[in-house]
């Protein structure tokens, strides 16, 4: 196959149709193996993972905070995709599964704000600073809410795909400039580095090496979570699919009579 | 400028409307377009003029010549009549207003501001801003709503005048106009459903 | 269960908000997939019983 | 293109005084903040300069619902659309017409909110500055903001919900320019990204505006 | 009058999530004043019981000039003024639609909002308190505002500025039973005069804003 | 239920536009104003419902039993047909909505949000509010504005089943409606300009 066959093939999936059939056949296979990484990750971490001699048990809490932190971001970018493509081929699926996505993203990014808030309680004394990071996310935050509110407030799905899908794009861009000068007004508390340096952050390593203990449940507990927001982002595309067909099916219905 | 319309399709909020529909409209002649409540024609104005893209089908001619007049006028109520014709004069590069002004009777409103007017007067100044457009093709939807017969009489005097200069029009209305042109009812050319089992199609 | 020291509470909530919320995005997502998918064929019957 | 912008600013002139609204909602807040925080002056100081930013966005979103709505509600954008003008101009124009009518004044009478604010002397030349720097890119964002939501009713509120996060920079950075130039450091740095958001802003955003505006005229 | 009642809470719903969008304004206003006064956080809760005060008295005002204004534009409330129903009673169903949609939910959330300020935690209760009643005074005066200038194109600034003096005692006395809350003062003399005002203008106020909206529909 | 005028006189924006007016509408009878553009309709059907004080004259019997149609319809577009209509009836009191959505063929509408009805089917809706009222006398602003000729049937027929039911109708109209009724043509009582030299009469 060549690599532009290739590519059409993959626009195939574009069509509403063959979506929903494909989806439908792959969809118990990323329920139950996010279900099986969660609650392994989980059960792993909890149980099987010892205190942090400075942050105690409180160390747990990253098995929830990190993956979802970094799917409130993958939700957003997935958006953004997904909007370009609507906007450059207008394939109605890639539409859709923006607006399928947007409230998992909300969900994301509440259980980030809110493990970090319970978390901050009793390792920063506050359960919210206005630190760099967690003040870009309140403003993702604000982000999701009007893009869903948005998509809520226009009837035309079209021209509803249009706009938010304009929204998207320059969202995303003072998102990022947003980011900068957060970081620019204020140097947190917040850790900063990448997963890879978990030891660093939970302070059983100052020299900033991985520290394994904590860093392989954190990895299975990501990995759930990336199957599960394809799960529900598959899941909720297929939904949105039938509820445009049930109010074109209507309208036709009004055509007839 | 001949407006012709081949096979066009159109659709509102996402609900196809009308379709088939093909007709051309030379300089010098009026179309009239008939149709019960609800079956089309302020859509079909509307995508005619550009404001939304039709489903399918080719619309030929109709860029940059069409004035198009719709329900509401467009009047800024705390302008007076002058200078709300004024600006659409300037907006389209028109230096005259004032025989505009003659058409529709308008002098002695001249200083009035436009929202103090009654609902024929503001009719009246709406479809003159047609006059200072110069663009040849005019679609106008239901036209002649509040006018008296007084001010429908000035009205299709100006569409005379103007189908007289080689212009043409599309005009949408219920009532009779004292016009002569072609009349097209638009009634048979409602959108026959698609097969349900059209599953991509149904999406529109 | 593992002792959980003087954070008890504070590690019990984080669970517990977030499992919380994750378990409400799932089922009320199935909710809503169901009733689509039933209104979806009710109306496709409906359609194809009056042409 | 300058008859649409002498009637927009005629239209905001006969609007009960379009200028001084604006003005006097600043005034407003800047005069509730005492009410609400308490007199003690080394603390208005202190927020002085923020609280002038933040009044002046304010100031600016409140009148943002009204900047396309009227045009839409009597068709005038109808019009405007199949006029010989394109959309792009339209909209930088009516952006342009809302900063006149509402940055523009705001620039001018900052300084005298301040002196109730007890803001520092150095203070007024840095605030004046930003504002003047900053005021376009609100009105700007504001237009794009106001052309996603024109056909709603009730926009107003969303219309909030969606430009506010996308002023954040620009407050940012114009409130840093403010705080510092007040507390005498140097301000040559959030300057200079105000100065680049504003001017990328005001090159690029229209044609957002616009795009978005035609699909909501449809 | 439920049927009004209804109706009022039923537009709400309808256009785009109603109860959320006054809320969601409320929630920006606060998370704003960090960047514009800067992250300091002894500095924050110096002014937090103000600053949210002051953001619920906003979020309610800049929902106010739809209060009215889409039934005047649409003609319902010509056709309300001609049914068997008092214009008293009508502005009082929509002062009540007002509260429910945008005071209430303000109430609820303000505590959520407290923490990103770092309101001190005593205040918590007071400002919960404070706001639920004062902020059904801000309903019934904003009708009032919004029955003074139904008629006018481009009310909305106009309207900010007749309303914002006639909310300066309620914001006052609320402001003050927050923030001595929050201190850990005695609030019993501001929250009685906070009571007093409520009460004062919902018995009364009604009879002001028919009167002036009888002379609107004119 | 008659309304009686006598000797009314009615402004506008401050300035009388007609004066002298009598008439007496009885149950069972139409009447249909005429006259030119911005002669004064409006401002009279408003005066007689309440909507405005008259200058001078009495109205007796408009209290209370007046329904009046204006030039908009009083329609909120994210409410459905049903609910718009429901929302008239209990406010004035009225139980069944059923036959007034028969009276205008809105049965197969009612489900449709007003805001996405085309001109004539938001007219029809606001038409059959009317219905709804319960009140004896109809004041009606233009009414057939928009609708096709099977909907101007429609709304004489449902103003012929009013009279029938020993209701009244005051009409303004510029068009045909088919109606028989009396007519009123207001343009003989245009308002004289005062003497200027009455300087406290040149206040209005
Ligand atoms: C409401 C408050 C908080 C928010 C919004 C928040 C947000 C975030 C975000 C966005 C990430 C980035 C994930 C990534 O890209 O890798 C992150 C990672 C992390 N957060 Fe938080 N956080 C909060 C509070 C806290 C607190 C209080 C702690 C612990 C003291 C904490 C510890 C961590 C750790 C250890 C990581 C992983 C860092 C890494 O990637 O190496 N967070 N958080
Ligand atoms: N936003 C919308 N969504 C769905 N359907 C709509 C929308 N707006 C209008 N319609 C429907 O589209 C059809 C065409 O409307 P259109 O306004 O073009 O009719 P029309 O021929 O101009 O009627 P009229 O003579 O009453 O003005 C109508 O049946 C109308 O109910
Ligand atoms: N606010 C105002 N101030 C001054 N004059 C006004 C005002 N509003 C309307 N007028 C004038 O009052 C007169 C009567 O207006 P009215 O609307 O009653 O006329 P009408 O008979 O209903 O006309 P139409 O047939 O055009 O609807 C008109 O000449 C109009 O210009
Ligand atoms: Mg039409
Ligand atoms: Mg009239």
């Amino acid at each position: 196959m060549s690599i532009a066959s290739k590519a059409n093939a993959l626009w195939e999936y574009a069509n509403p149709k063959k979506f929903l059939t494909t989806t439908e056949r792959v969809l118990p296979f990323f329920w139950i193996s996010s279900a099986v990484f969660i609650v392994v990750g989980l059960v792993w971490g909890f149980f099987f993972t010892p205190d942090d001699y400075k942050q105690g048990s409180t160390v747990k809490i990253i098995y929830l905070h990190v993956p979802s932190a970094l799917m409130a971001i993958n939700c957003w970018i997935m958006m953004l995709a997904t909007s370009l493509v609507w906007l450059v081929r207008r394939h109605h699926v890639s539409a859709l599964a923006a607006r399928a996505a947007a409230p998992v993203g909300i969900v994301m990014t509440l259980i980030a704000l809110a493990t970090g808030a319970i978390w901050g309680q009793p390792m920063w004394g506050t359960w919210w600073a206005w630190d760099p990071r967690l003040t870009s996310f309140l403003i993702l935050f604000l982000f999701y809410l009007g893009y869903v509110a948005l998509w809520e407030a226009i009837e035309d799905p079209d021209t509803a795909a249009d706009l938010t899908s304009v929204l998207c794009l320059v969202g995303s861009v003072f998102a990022f400039l947003s980011r900068y000068a957060v970081n620019f007004w204020n140097q947190g508390l917040h850790q900063g580095a990448s997963v890879m340096r978990v030891g660093a952050v939970t302070g059983t390593d100052t020299e900033e090496k991985v520290s394994n203990i904590f860093f392989f449940p954190l990895l299975v507990c990501i990995i759930g979570f990336v199957l599960l927001f394809i799960a529900l982002v598959f899941y909720r595309t297929g939904t949105e699919i039938r509820a445009r067909r049930i109010k074109a099916l209507i309208a036709r219905e009004r055509v007839n009579g | 400028m001949t407006l012709t319309v081949t096979n066009l399709a159109i659709t509102r909020g996402g609900v196809p409307v009308l379709e088939g529909i093909n007709f051309a409209l030379e300089p010098g002649k009026a179309l009239i377009l008939r149709g019960p409540n609800g079956i089309g024609k302020t859509t079909l104005l509307r995508t005619l003029a550009g404001l939304q893209p039709p489903l399918a089908g080719v619309i030929d001619g109709a860029e940059d010549t069409v004035a198009y007049a719709g329900h509401s006028d467009g009047l800024k109520p705390t302008l007076t009549v002058v200078e709300n014709l004024r600006f659409w004069a300037s907006v389209f590069g028109a230096a005259d207003i004032q025989s505009a002004l003659d058409a529709y009777g308008l002098n002695e409103l001249a200083d009035r501001q436009a929202g103090n007017l009654s609902a024929g007067q503001k009719r009246r100044l709406g479809l003159s801003r047609l006059l200072v457009t110069g663009r040849p093709i005019w679609m106008l939807d239901e036209p002649t709503v509040s006018l008296d017969r007084n001010a429908v009489a000035m009205f299709a005097d100006a569409v005379r005048g103007h189908l007289g200069q080689g212009g043409s029009a599309l005009i949408a209305t219920h009532i009779d106009l004292g016009l002569d042109g072609e009349v097209l009812d638009v009634g048979p050319y409602k959108a026959k459903p698609k097969p349900i089992d059209d599953f991509d199609g149904g999406f529109l | 269960m593992p002792d959980l020291g003087k954070y008890a509470d504070t590690v019990l909530s984080a669970y517990a908000a977030s499992l919380f919320l994750l378990v409400a995005l799932v089922v009320l997502s199935i909710l809503r997939g169901r009733k689509v998918r039933a209104e979806m064929e009710k109306v496709e019957k409906r359609m194809s019983r009056n042409g | 293109m300058i008859a649409l912008l002498k009637r927009d600013l005629t239209l905001a002139f006969r609007a009960g005084g379009g200028f001084g609204l604006g003005l006097a909602f600043f005034l407003i807040v800047t005069v509730l903040v005492p009410f609400s925080v308490g007199p003690q002056s080394s603390l208005l100081s202190t927020i002085a300069p923020g609280v002038l930013w933040l009044g002046a966005l304010l100031a600016c979103l409140l009148s943002l619902d009204r900047l396309l709505a009227l045009d839409w509600e009597d068709g005038s954008l109808d019009l405007l659309a199949t006029a010989p003008l394109p959309l792009e101009s339209v909209v930088t124009i009516k952006a342009l017409a809302h900063w006149i009518t509402t940055g523009l004044p705001l620039v001018l009478a900052a300084p005298v909110l301040g002196v109730l604010l007890n803001l520092p002397v150095p203070g007024f030349f840095w605030l004046v500055v930003s504002l003047a720097l900053g005021t376009p890119a609100l009105s700007v964002i504001g237009t794009f903001g106001a052309a996603l939501t024109v056909g709603l009713k009730r926009g107003g509120l969303l219309l909030s919900l969606l430009v506010l996060p996308l002023y954040v920079p620009t407050l940012i950075f114009g409130a840093e320019v403010a705080r510092r130039g007040a507390t005498g450091m140097e301000t040559a740095t959030p300057l200079l990204m105000l100065a680049g958001i504003t001017a990328a802003t005001i090159a690029l955003l229209p044609f957002a505006s616009a795009a978005v505006l035609r699909v909501n005229l449809r």
